[in-house]
């Protein structure tokens, strides 16, 4: 099974959501975390003292999906519908996941998903 | 009004200590000064608070300074010359029918003891003037979210001066102003104020164009805590809004408080129970929204009414604004973001054209006009003359603001090479672009 | 009150400006349109960002809507019935001894130029209602975070007729109602409101139970910041409710005034220091909550009592509402979630009983009573005998409250199907549960 | 300030309505009850708001404390010992030059009935007493976010006691009293407010040190929509402080209400737009600050001075203001974390120097001192005489302060093991670590 | 190593963190998600607007731990404690670590859990 | 390509962060977390009731990078400024990915990075 991280422009959220819904795409785990990279950050004021904040609001979506077909349709989603050709787009991350288990059956593997 | 007033008080038997003219009265003084303070608080906390409260977290800090930065800019202003062309009195009648002229400039003329009646002609300009600088605030809710600051101070500059102040001189300046001689019924500003700065919202909401995503997203508010605490405090303040207009600790301001407390209480609930029974789920914003919306209508109407009165024009002043918010926005699609011509402007129609129904009828509460001409002169009450009256002024005050906000936005759009943000700006958030602050760092 | 405080003017040799009865002075409107004003604030703005900054986040905007709502409601029931119920005058002796009677049903019979004393009625009205609605208010702090809003909005309006009424009528209905006869001294409202709404709060939070997981996990406040701006705006609208009790701005106002600020001040800093003491850290919430003490303790005796009676009565009201808190909510475990008990009906009590034993021994403060009479005819003050006095309007508004609340919750729960949401809405929060919104939306 | 006002009173041909002395008039009673209510708002809501607004997140509740804590404590001191030393009066001129001496100890002697002037002298002590309170809690911002609470609380103790009662003394103490004496002009408090408590606060800053980390890293701001609901609060009730101190519902009073009202628009207005033109970006903090930095200056000028006086003096208020925090700070590297001392003390000089040069000039609204006496004399207004005394008034608050607090805060050091509470607590905040409250759980 | 991901209901962490404390498992880390799944949202209103959020609030419980035992030790009860029998009581999911330092010692791999 | 996943003292965040950039590390993506463990939480009163916070705050840094040696730096530069030496300093997890993508380009493995 295949943990697809994407990290996104925020108000970009709602229409990754549907789309992956809409692929059949049924669960996923969101977070709000801040990223840095080449995107500049902006600068706040306090007082007259400018300070930089670096850290730019965005949106990480976590999917678990059993194969990697729909990892593929996931991560080609997130792709295209988070897209908007600025930097800070975002970035999509692919890993492993040996095991799932959902708590309210206790099924396990690609079941649980 | 104040000169209204005055007339009024030197007429009737009110129970109140009779004094000479131009002789200070403590007690009146007092309650003008509170007041004044009263309607102070009301801007730059009250309806600053209620407007916040309701914007997304990111345009809470602009919403605001929208509300903060039009009070301390329009208050001055009024001062510098708001205040000559609503109560100063012109030589020429036909200037005198729309302004009151250029004589009291900067208050020149003023003297620091002078007296309106039986207090300070200075609170009385200080009481005005917080007025001048809520009315504009007001219309900030139906464009927050999207409109350069810039512009938007340069449309609370020009505002005061060729649109508020000339609807007040006509309204309350006295001997020779239009709507003054036509004898209209406006007790604190059910027109001056509420349709006046609703109906200005709608025109620059519609000017300056919809808000990114606004019907197609969630657009959450800060917190509505926020908004009910603005809500409270705007009652509270609204206390020297309506009793204050009686321009003294007399019997005319306790009927005032009295039926500001009922219509405004019987709003909020009416508010409550509609949504309960439409939508299952009474909202506390809900609450906060009847309680404005009930205030606003009871303004122009609250040393004239009694009890039953106060009741009816709450209610339906709150069922109104419920339309009005609800269905209303829905069905003409403008972005009326905070709903400023939503509640206050109709919601003040409504009060201003009630006035005449439920008026008590007495020589004593009366202004002049047909209503009180005819109980004077033994007639019945000539409720529909009155009705007429009101009418007439209505849609005059709502001529002149809408045409005077056209104007007002386009000369302030131009000076600021477009009165709206960039689309990135507005993405990212009024707060962060225009103002590089957060509403809260955790 | 207001007719004590009549009789009260006309004996003594006050250095008020001296006026025959039922002229109006514009002084004493004034201050009692602003008494109005500062005790309106006191719920919807103080006592709702008190109570809503202690609940969980996910029940902020139920508790301020509980708040709130009971406020609109409260004062309609208030104008509709409360008030004839309350300052009527019944002809029958034995109904005129618990209530007014029907006479001012809608204000029926009450001209809006009506006086009483050197002010209007209508803001004496008011000015009232503002504390029948706060009253029923302080009991919802007891039972926030499980209590149905249909079933809290019903109890409102029956609790308000059936007990508040009533027990404002035998303490401070005139001549006839029973506690007033028999001499009870309550300045402002330590029996009338505080015990009254504190009694009523711990009955209803027995009734409808305690709150899920309330002794195992920890239930966070949203926001002691927020209870700490209540409590200051309790404070300031507080002078309204005890030097407001007056009736006017004189002499009596004048100590009402220093005695609250005070006791307040004192009960505020006892409170910090307890806290300093045992758990070797002083809390915002403990000097808010000391605050709150002091103003409820010194309540009864504001205008009665002197400085260092003040200093007492804030010092041991503190210390009392500490021990109500802490321990004995501890002890007998029931769930009086934001302590409308622990601090209002214990700080109540306190202050009631202690007034004859800290009353300035004048009779020109003094109501009538056994004290009173004893120091006119010379005598040895008769403390005592107004403990005694003090203690049976103690124990009759108390077996008042406790009967009339617990028919009250009986009815409203019977008419909405129990009074109790279901567990899976207590678990999500009744923010989202009953109101369908959130607190906050960063 | 209280006699002085009296000797004017009798002295000038105000149009209030005279009155023999040692009468209550129940306008000015009720006016200055207001006041004393207005300024107790400004303290624990008002001030405690500005300033937790802008301190981190972690430190918000005990920023909340210091200054709840300070009113508290300082008006049981002010009550205890404070009132006393400054106005009561001592038998001996080398003390009455500079203390009130020890007769009025717990209001000794201070009956409930008696009157300073037309209003109860109760009421005049609560009032100072709000003053007295405010100024050392205003002190607190300078030192957030390190010193230990224990050690704020003892300073807050003992300065009341040996400088704000001393200082209250020399200025506003009557006959006898050294710049009373000497003419001193300062209508509400400049000197003895304001400077005073910016002063202690860059005193007390710079004996306990810098926040770690204070020029390196971004220390944001909790809510800065706090911060302007504080200012809000501030400004309504400075209603209290600046009006109310004319004593009495007057036409002075009415002068300082519009005084004010204008020099905090200004001011507002025109720290936005400094920040506009300096960082192309106008903040919502700019305009809260340039709000309290009008209303400080104003402050000392607000009776005295016209409505030209009033543009100037609040324009270079906020200017001075805008330089003290933005460039002061920065060059001379203290951490007056929050302004105190840039905002407080710089606008208060500039407006308690300025006041001579923009002071209506006749002998109704000054104050016995050079400028009025060359007046009455019919000589040349002597400008430079008046600015002299105020200059003296200046440097003996000042060396008073400086001195007076270093001493109080050596006392309070030792007492309590050093101010200044150990690094972890620092890092992890003192909301934590003394208090073991959080600001917000969500 | 193992690293433990659960995703489970909010009210449920304290029971859950105590089992893990009880049998053994010293160390994790939290946050504050929103999962979007089977389990319906919630309308909310805004002047009549009703709007349905989707996503609603879950907690994470990240644990890494050394061995295959342990990390079974810790989905049994993750399992048991956050279990309601109701939907949305969420997901555990497992995967590989390939190195742990503790930062305050350098201690690496299972020495530093 | 190796993913790093450092829980800090959210107050080393600033330092830390410059440290990486300076050895050439451009992005990252932060979120606030709690944690539990070994450092003691502290206590927390509500009118008399004492409740013990054992969850506190850290911030979690994520950092994806190409390659052996980048991760190698990264964890020396974190196990560097983010040691105070006292209990809680916190925990660096290294686990595996297996794709990258930047949303904006398109660009797929290192050279997404
Ligand atoms: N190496 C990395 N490791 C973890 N997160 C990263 C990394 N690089 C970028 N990110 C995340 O992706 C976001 C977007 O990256 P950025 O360089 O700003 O623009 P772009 O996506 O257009 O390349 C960052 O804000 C950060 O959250
Ligand atoms: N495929 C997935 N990837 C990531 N997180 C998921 C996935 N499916 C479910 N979740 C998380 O698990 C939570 C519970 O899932 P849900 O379908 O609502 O109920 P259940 O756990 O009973 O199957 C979701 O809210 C979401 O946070
Ligand atoms: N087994 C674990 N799995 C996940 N996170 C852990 C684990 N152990 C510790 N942590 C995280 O590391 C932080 C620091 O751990 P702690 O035991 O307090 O101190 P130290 O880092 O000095 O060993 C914890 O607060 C927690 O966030």
């Amino acid at each position: 099974m295949r943990k697809i991280e994407a990290v996104i422009k925020p108000f970009k959220l709602e229409e990754v959501k549907e789309a992956l819904v809409e692929a059949g795409i049924e669960g996923m785990t969101i977070s709000e975390v801040k990223g840095y990279g080449r995107q500049q950050g902006h600068t706040e004021l306090y007082r007259g003292a400018e300070y930089v904040v670096e850290f730019i609001p965005k949106v990480k979506i976590e999917i678990v999906v059993s194969s990697e077909e729909f990892a593929t349709t996931a991560i080609n989603i997130i792709k295209e519908t988070a897209h908007t050709g600025k930097i800070g787009d975002g970035k999509i991350f692919v890993s492993e996941i040996s095991n799932v288990v959902r708590i309210r059956t206790g099924e396990e593997d690609t079941e649980a998903l | 009004m104040k000169n209204k007033f005055l007339t009024l008080l030197t007429l009737l038997a009110l129970p109140v200590l009779t004094f000479a003219e131009d002789k200070l009265d403590s007690g009146d003084t007092a309650w003008m000064m509170v007041s004044t303070a009263f309607v102070l608080l009301m801007t730059p906390a009250g309806l600053a608070l209620f407007y916040s409260g309701m914007t997304r977290s990111k345009n809470a800090l602009n919403t605001f300074s929208m509300v903060m930065g039009a009070f301390v800019l329009a208050f001055v202003v009024w001062i510098v010359v708001g205040y000559s062309l609503a109560f100063g009195t012109s030589g020429t009648a036909s200037i005198q029918n729309f302004i009151g002229g250029f004589g009291n400039i900067m208050l020149n003329d003023i003297k620091w003891d002078a007296l309106s009646g039986t207090y300070p002609t200075y609170v009385f300009i200080a009481f005005q003037g917080t007025f001048a600088a809520i009315t504009v605030a007001i219309a900030s809710g139906s464009v927050i979210g999207r409109m350069k600051f810039s512009t938007w101070m340069i449309v609370v500059a020009l505002w005061g001066i060729l649109v508020y102040a000339p609807i007040t001189h006509m309204v309350w300046g006295g001997d020779g102003a239009l709507l003054f001689d036509a004898g209209a019924l406006d007790f604190a500003g059910g027109t001056v104020v509420h349709m006046n700065g609703g109906l200005a919202g709608l025109v620059l909401a519609i000017l300056v164009g919809k808000r990114i995503g606004v019907n197609t997203t969630a657009m959450k508010p800060f917190s509505i805590l926020l908004t009910a605490v603005g809500a409270a405090l705007l009652w509270f303040g609204w206390y020297g809004f309506n009793a204050g207009s009686a321009f003294g600790a007399n019997a005319v301001a306790g009927l005032a408080l009295l039926t500001t407390t009922i219509a405004t209480a019987a709003a909020g609930l009416t508010w409550m129970l509609i949504e309960w029974l439409v939508y299952k789920k009474p909202t506390l914003l809900g609450v906060a929204s009847g309680i404005v919306a009930g205030l606003v209508a009871i303004t122009p109407a609250a040393g004239f009414v009694g009890v039953s009165g106060a009741f009816v024009i709450g209610i339906v002043g709150s069922v109104i604004g419920f339309f009005g918010v609800v269905k209303l926005k829905a069905i003409f699609k403008y972005d009326d973001s905070l709903d400023a011509f939503g509640i206050h402007f109709l919601a003040g129609l409504w009060g201003a054209l009630a006035t005449p129904f439920f008026a008590l009828q007495n020589t004593d509460t009366l202004w002049d006009g047909p209503l009180k001409e005819s109980i004077t002169n033994g007639q019945a009450p000539d409720v529909m003359g009155q009705f007429m009256v009101q009418l007439e002024s209505v849609l005059i005050v709502g001529a002149w603001t809408l045409v005077g906000t056209v104007i007002v936005y386009f000369i302030a759009s131009a000076l600021t090479g477009g009165g709206r943000v960039d689309t990135e700006s507005e993405e990212i958030g009024l707060d962060e672009s225009i103002h590089g602050e957060r509403g809260i760092n955790l």
